[in-house]
């Protein structure tokens, strides 16, 4: 299977690149990473445009692996290969020994294999292998600048992921016993016969909270505030773009979809569970003052916004889900590259000590605007068409609270991101602030090319559905 | 059953040790100790090839990472610890082999006492298994001990600077 | 044929696009681009009037295509919104000052003209939305270039309007739901509870782009901040066309609403309590742009009193409202913008005597004035009679308020003008001029067709008014000229009388003509009310605000509070085991390790209660 | 499934809980960062046991001992990680202590 190179590709180059002293450059690395996000993001769109393509096994014969990659997934690699290539943008400025830059590098690649991994299996447990792979690579990237607040950041995040990974584990031991066997389709069909009630339950109960614990949905997110407000600025960014919500959402759609088929009490456990998530996160936003946690509490909320319009159990919510997903972790990696621009300008990340930067970091301000604005869900931007698409389909499946629910955090969404802006980039230009310039090249560039997909994927909306979002139907399950 | 009930109940008390003792390392010890009666539990339940696995690696190389996490976190000498491991190494280095050789009577005996396991048949060879239809749990294993060398080369560089 | 239809929205949209990209340091470049596509705008608003054409292209699925569709309401508005847009281009080549964002001000001028367009051509609720949606992020853009407080405001009007917008957005599901479709024309929802929800919220959507209460608060802070261009043309002319445009068309075609249905009446209440309250607070005003916003916000109530009665009368009256206040509003802003230019001021306090200075200025605004506080034969006292008329069929109590609302309008117009335009010449303003030709030309055609309305009532009512209504069975014939009930003909010409005696006596009294209202304002009850009211007590968005700040203050302290009840409750229970209880405790990681088996505990039992 | 097989599965079920509760206690009780890293393991102990459980008692053992090597290799990978944390952490405290982690700025309410 041709997308098995994006597991592959990654491997091999961090053996090529670390196993002769002359390639241990990071300069070297960095530049074969790049390549390789943007060649992930071709393959995509080379095998969205020619499906018979997907089943070509460039090893031929000798070795075959059991992947398979549909509509979702084509959406979720897309959001890999974008993020990937930004943080590597956003790393050039953030980490500075030569030597850790290049170790950065092979640990992003070796993320990205365990990410793409997550996507690509149709087996439960080998996406928890991958789902390990990627973890474990994230624990080492938050520690990468041996920083304090970074470690005990880590730490707790590790405990949590723990915790998650032990429930997961018994769920799928518990899989194994009702089904046995640990691929998607026989677990699926034991739904069908088995006799195990309760065990059925539990398992789908320990699998579910192992993911809801990776995505951080609430109660279940205390680890998440501080891993992403004490991790380096670009580890942030490919933190809450993309590896808590493939970690979690992406494998609770994958489970949801393939294994349990929406049922009925779990698509009520989902909708109740977002809408909890949905509020407490964006009220946690509103009362914070430090940047990186403010958008940490509103990555909290948006993610409820993903287990709602899966929860809605009808083929237009997991369209919904998938488009927002995919919304969200660009604007939200837009607004985290914000942020890194201006923690690097202004060495702090209270907002109180910020104020009218609109002036000095024309670009950053601008961009972020629009990413706030799409978050809030305002037309033309991405983020109207998805919150527009999860309202329908939550209505029309039956469920107008949770719609209205849904409806009334995106005021508390726009509330809490235009007081960022106001007390960040408008205002009175703040006195500690005088000296600053705009950011870095390198990072105006990331925030423009967000913004700029942001934008595209609002206005050609068609587009993206035709592509992208409509193909998911077909393959719902419910 | 009543080998495997005595192996479990033996299991938790060990567990129970290995949590309530107040020295760390006896506690680490302890969790080796946990490590070898699961190892007994898995000749018994007929993975012989998980049971290996699982003795080598938790019951030798874990102890090895919490010691080493220990020495670098208490006012124990370095020296000191390694003398106490090398006259630990000498003393017990028969005992993987008691585990092992334990390990297989206790599955013959399970044999001899007409209490088949239920689901005994093997229905196929792990090796086949793991190469030929689970390929990309292999790979799996490649990334994340790469991830772990890469883990530890970037945690503990400064120390070897200072040194 | 059918790509004319895309061209309203296409034109504004692309030459907006285009202005943005030209600099400011050609400011003649950006007036030439925008008054031309305005022009052009205005020739397809004419073209496409009596037009009845429909058209659609492919667009999103789900059954939803770009559908496009005009016919006499929707041609009707488009028309006279493009009027409005050519004359503020006009008056606009010179009001725009220096150091100005003027590049972006006109490029969301068009814009905006091009989404109203879009959101009155839609046939498809969707795609309207879209449009509805767009214009209040032009909105946003358009009161933060005003002066440097502003973005605040735009932040509050932002946040009012979305939650409305949002409202609606829910207000559109429901009704594709029951109706199965979201094609505009399609759509005829017979009475159910259901439905009933869904005129709620879509009217919400509607009444708050009107800028009626409670959803107005936005508009009064707006007009000192805002550009005063936006404020003339966006909620006192284009808002007031879209909102009251799309109330009748939910009113009218998309539910059958029963005559004297729960849903009537509460329009009814909301149309009449705006009127009061909106005017009582115009009148203490000191502040010429002020005091118009006020006026903006309680002319709405009329029309959506006049709406909500259901009956012919009051319909075409409403609808003949909204017409003729989108003129003479406009044309006050415009006379307030004329007096801004040349004296620098709009506050009252400062200004005096201008009538002799700015001659034509006054003369346009005291039409629109008069137009605005009912007196015949000016086009405002014709749809006032109607409306009068529909709501006593309803009930006096609405006639009375509305009654009260048409005196408090013309005393507090009287107060404004006597105060800005007579009395003696402050000596700061000794050599005012007249504004420049160009801003007077857009002001005397305003001031024309407030006297051409009124006069020829009948032309509007029924080319204008009565294709509107074809379905409907309405004859707005019947209502031309002076045949509506004498009366209350009478009644209106006693109060417009007791309004001038009002004002005279509170002149007397203070002996300023800016005090004319005081007596109001202090009045024993009113004037605790009145300053509450100052203080921002009533306003629904700073309400909501402390609501926020103390739901956000709560969670934070459960969240303390679980961490506290935690450490008890860990303390207690490994004290029970072992029996110290030194040897307890977590660090906060503990606290989310509890609260994660909590929830699993919780997801367990919810499986397996409902499995 | 007939009953034998689930009647292994079930004998070995409370032993496994038991050793969850053992190592949630550890977890939940302990000061000391180490201490939290053995109640992790204690918590791994019990998952393996419970895949080999379910393997056997189904018959898919060589399944089960699959899942229990690649499981063991992610374990240990995990546990350095999370050791080299630990000592990282120590480095900057210079103390073990879980109380000594809480963060100083934990989120507090804004001004406005």
């Amino acid at each position: 299977m041709l997308l098995s190179l994006l597991i592959l590709i990654p491997l091999f180059s961090v053996l090529v690149l670390n196993l002769p002293p002359l390639l241990r450059r990071a300069k070297v690395s960095f530049y074969c990473a790049l390549c390789f996000t943007l060649a992930q993001i071709a393959l995509v769109f080379f095998c969205v445009f020619n499906p018979q393509s997907i089943v070509v096994n460039p090893f031929g014969s000798l070795l075959e692996l059991d992947l398979s990659a549909d509509s979702i997934s084509f959406v979720v690699l897309l959001s890999i290969g974008i993020t990937g290539f930004i943080t590597l943008l956003v790393a050039k400025y953030f980490i500075c020994e030569q030597q850790n830059e290049h170790n950065f590098v092979s640990v992003l690649f070796l993320a990205l294999a365990g990410l793409n991994g997550i996507v690509l299996t149709s087996d439960i447990f080998t996406l928890y292998v991958f789902l390990e792979i990627a973890a474990a690579a994230s624990f080492v990237l938050i520690v990468i600048n041996r920083k304090k607040n970074a470690l005990e950041a880590a730490f707790k995040y590790i405990v949590l992921s723990i915790l998650a990974t032990t429930m997961m584990l018994s769920s799928i031991a518990l899989f194994l016993f009702i089904a046995g066997n640990t691929h998607f389709a026989s677990i699926r069909a034991a739904f069908n016969y088995s006799s195990h009630d309760f065990l059925l339950i539990l398992a789908s109960g320990l699998f579910i909270c192992g993911a809801f614990i990776k995505a951080g949905v609430v109660p279940f997110h205390g680890w998440l505030p501080e891993a992403y407000s004490e991790s380096p600025a670009p580890v942030t960014v490919f933190l809450a773009g993309i590896v808590t919500k493939t970690l979690g959402i992406y494998t609770l759609i994958r489970i949801v979809n393939s294994v349990f088929g929406f049922l009925p009490a779990i698509n009520n456990l989902l909708l109740f569970a977002g809408a909890v998530t949905i509020t407490l996160g964006a009220l946690g936003a509103l009362a914070q003052n430090d940047f990186k946690r403010i958008l940490a509490y509103s990555s909290i909320s948006q993610i409820g916004y993903i287990v709602l319009a899966l929860g809605s159990g009808t083929a237009l919510g997991l369209s919904a889900a998938l488009f927002h997903f995919f919304n969200h972790s660009i604007f939200k990696a837009l607004l985290f590259v914000n942020s890194a621009a201006t923690e690097a300008q202004t060495k702090t990340r209270n907002v109180e000590a910020m104020g009218g930067l609109q002036a000095k970091m024309p670009a950053t301000a601008f961009t972020s605007v629009i990413a706030s604005l799409s978050a809030a869900g305002v037309p033309p931007l991405a983020g109207f068409w998805s919150k527009l698409m999860i309202v329908i389909a939550l209505v029309a499946s039956g469920h107008p609270l949770y719609a209205l629910v849904a409806v009334l955090a995106s005021v508390l969404t726009l509330a809490y991101l235009l007081s960022l802006q106001r007390r960040v980039f408008f205002g009175t230009l703040n006195a500690d602030c005088a000296q600053v310039v705009e950011a870095r090249a390198g990072l105006v560039f990331a925030a423009v090319l967000l913004a700029l997909i942001t934008v595209g994927a609002g206005v050609f909306f068609p587009f993206v559905l035709n592509t992208f979002i409509l193909p998911i139907e077909k393959i719902f399950a419910g | 059953m009543i080998v495997n009930s005595i192996l479990l109940i033996a299991l938790l008390c060990v567990a129970l040790w290995a949590v309530m003792t107040r020295s760390l390392l006896r506690s680490a010890i302890a969790l080796a100790i946990v490590s070898a009666v699961l190892t007994m539990l898995m000749f018994r339940l007929h993975s012989p090839l998980a049971a290996v696995f699982e003795l080598s690696v938790c019951a030798g190389l874990i102890p090895v990472v919490f010691v080493s996490a220990i020495t670098l976190t208490q006012p124990l000498s370095t020296k000191e610890v390694l003398q106490h491991m090398r006259e630990r190494l000498t003393r017990f280095w028969y005992l993987p082999f008691i585990i092992v050789s334990s390990g297989i009577i206790f599955t013959f005996i399970h044999l001899s006492s007409k209490m088949p396991l239920p689901g005994a048949e093997v229905d196929k060879d792990v090796r086949i298994l793991l190469w030929n239809i689970r390929p990309l749990d292999l790979i799996g294993q490649i990334l994340i001990l790469l991830i772990g060398a890469f883990g530890i080369l970037i945690i503990f560089k400064e120390k070897k600077e200072n040194e | 044929m059918n790509i004319m239809l895309f061209l309203p929205i296409i034109v504004p949209f692309v030459s907006g696009g285009v202005v943005l990209l030209v600099p400011n340091r050609l400011p003649v470049l950006q007036k030439a681009i925008t008054i031309v596509a305005t022009a052009l705008n205005l020739a397809l608003a004419i073209f496409l009037f009596k037009q009845n054409v429909s058209c659609s292209l492919p667009w999103i699925g789900f059954g939803i295509d770009f559908a496009l569709r005009v016919y006499h309401f929707s041609a009707f508005i488009i028309l006279a919104c493009s009027c409005f847009g050519f004359l503020i281009a006009i008056y606009s080549s010179f009001f725009i000052q220096k150091n100005f964002r003027a590049n972006q001000f006109f490029s969301y001028f068009l814009i905006t003209i091009a989404f109203t367009n879009g959101a009155v051509l839609a046939d498809n609720l969707l795609l309207m939305f879209f449009f509805w949606e767009g214009l209040l992020l032009v909105l946003f853009g358009m009161i933060a270039l005003g002066r440097p407080g502003a973005f605040k405001t735009a932040m509050k009007a932002f946040i009012i309007v979305a939650i409305t917008d949002l409202c609606m957005m829910i207000g559109i599901a429901i009704v594709s739901r029951l109706s199965g479709t979201f094609i505009i024309s399609k759509i005829n929802l017979p009475p159910s509870a259901a439905g009933s929800v869904a005129f709620v919220l879509l009217a919400i959507g509607a009444i708050s782009k009107a800028g009626s209460m409670p959803f107005h608060s936005w508009i009064p802070d707006a007009a000192l901040d805002a550009p005063l261009l936006f404020v003339a043309f966006v909620p006192a002319a284009l808002e007031k066309l879209l909102g009251i445009y799309f109330l009748a068309r939910i009113s009218l075609d998309m539910f059958q609403l029963s005559a004297h249905s729960f849903l009537n009446t509460s329009l009814m209440v909301i149309g009449s309590v705006t009127i009061l309250l909106a005017v009582m607070m115009a009148l203490i005003q000191k502040n010429y742009k002020k005091l118009l916003a006020y006026h903006a916000v309680s002319q709405v109530g009329y029309m959506i009193l006049g709406i909500g009665t259901a009956v012919p009368a009051g319909i075409i009256g409403g609808l003949f409202h909204m017409v003729n206040n989108a003129i003479y509003k406009s044309g006050l802003f415009l006379t307030a913008g004329s007096v801004e230019r040349q004296t620098g001021t709009t506050d009252l306090e400062e200004l005096g005597g201008l009538g002799r200075k700015m001659p034509i200025t006054f003369i346009c605004f005291l039409i629109a004035a008069a137009s605005i506080s009912g007196v015949p034969p000016f086009n405002g006292f014709f749809s006032k009679e109607l409306v009068y008329e529909g709501a006593l069929k309803r009930g006096f109590l609405f006639y009375a308020i509305a009654a009260t609302g048409s005196f408090f309008t013309a005393a507090s117009f009287l107060k404004l003008g006597h105060a800005a335009f007579l009395g003696k010449v402050p000596p700061k303003y000794e050599h005012t001029k007249e504004a420049p030709l160009a801003m007077l030309i857009p002001m005397a055609i305003i001031a024309f067709f407030c006297v051409f309305f009124g006069l020829c009532n009948s032309f509007a009512l029924q080319k204008l008014i009565q294709p509107v209504l074809h379905q409907a069975n309405f004859h707005a014939a019947e209502f031309e000229g002076f045949k509506v009930n004498a009366k209350l003909t009478a009644v209106t010409l006693i109060i417009l009388f007791a309004a001038l005696a009002n004002h005279f006596f509170g002149f007397r009294m203070r002996g300023k003509a800016i005090a004319a209202a005081d007596h109001i304002h202090h009045a024993p009850v009113l004037s605790f009310f009145y300053a509450k009211a100052q203080e921002k007590w009533f306003d629904p968005y700073d309400i909501g605000l402390r609501i926020v700040n103390m739901a956000a203050g709560f969670a934070f302290r459960v969240d303390r509070a679980i961490d506290w009840l935690y450490e008890i409750l860990i303390v207690k229970v490994t004290g029970f085991f072992s029996g110290t209880m030194k040897r307890l405790h977590t660090g906060n990681y503990g606290t989310y390790l509890f609260w994660s088996l909590i929830g699993l505990a919780f997801v367990i039992i919810f499986l397996s209660r409902s499995l | 499934m007939n009953s034998e097989i689930a009647r292994l599965f079930w004998s070995f079920s409370p032993f496994i809980i038991m050793l969850f509760i053992i190592g949630l206690y550890c977890i939940f009780v302990t000061f000391n960062l180490i201490r939290v890293l053995v109640g992790v393991e204690v918590l791994m102990k019990a998952a393996t046991l419970l895949v080999i459980v379910a393997g056997a008692a189904t018959g898919h053992i060589a399944l089960a001992q699959v899942i229990v090597v690649t499981l063991i290799v992610i374990e240990v990978v995990v546990i350095t990680i999370a050791a080299g944390v630990v000592i990282g952490i120590w480095r900057h405290n210079n103390s073990l202590d879980t109380r000594k982690i809480r963060q100083i700025n934990d989120e507090g309410i804004s001004d406005e």
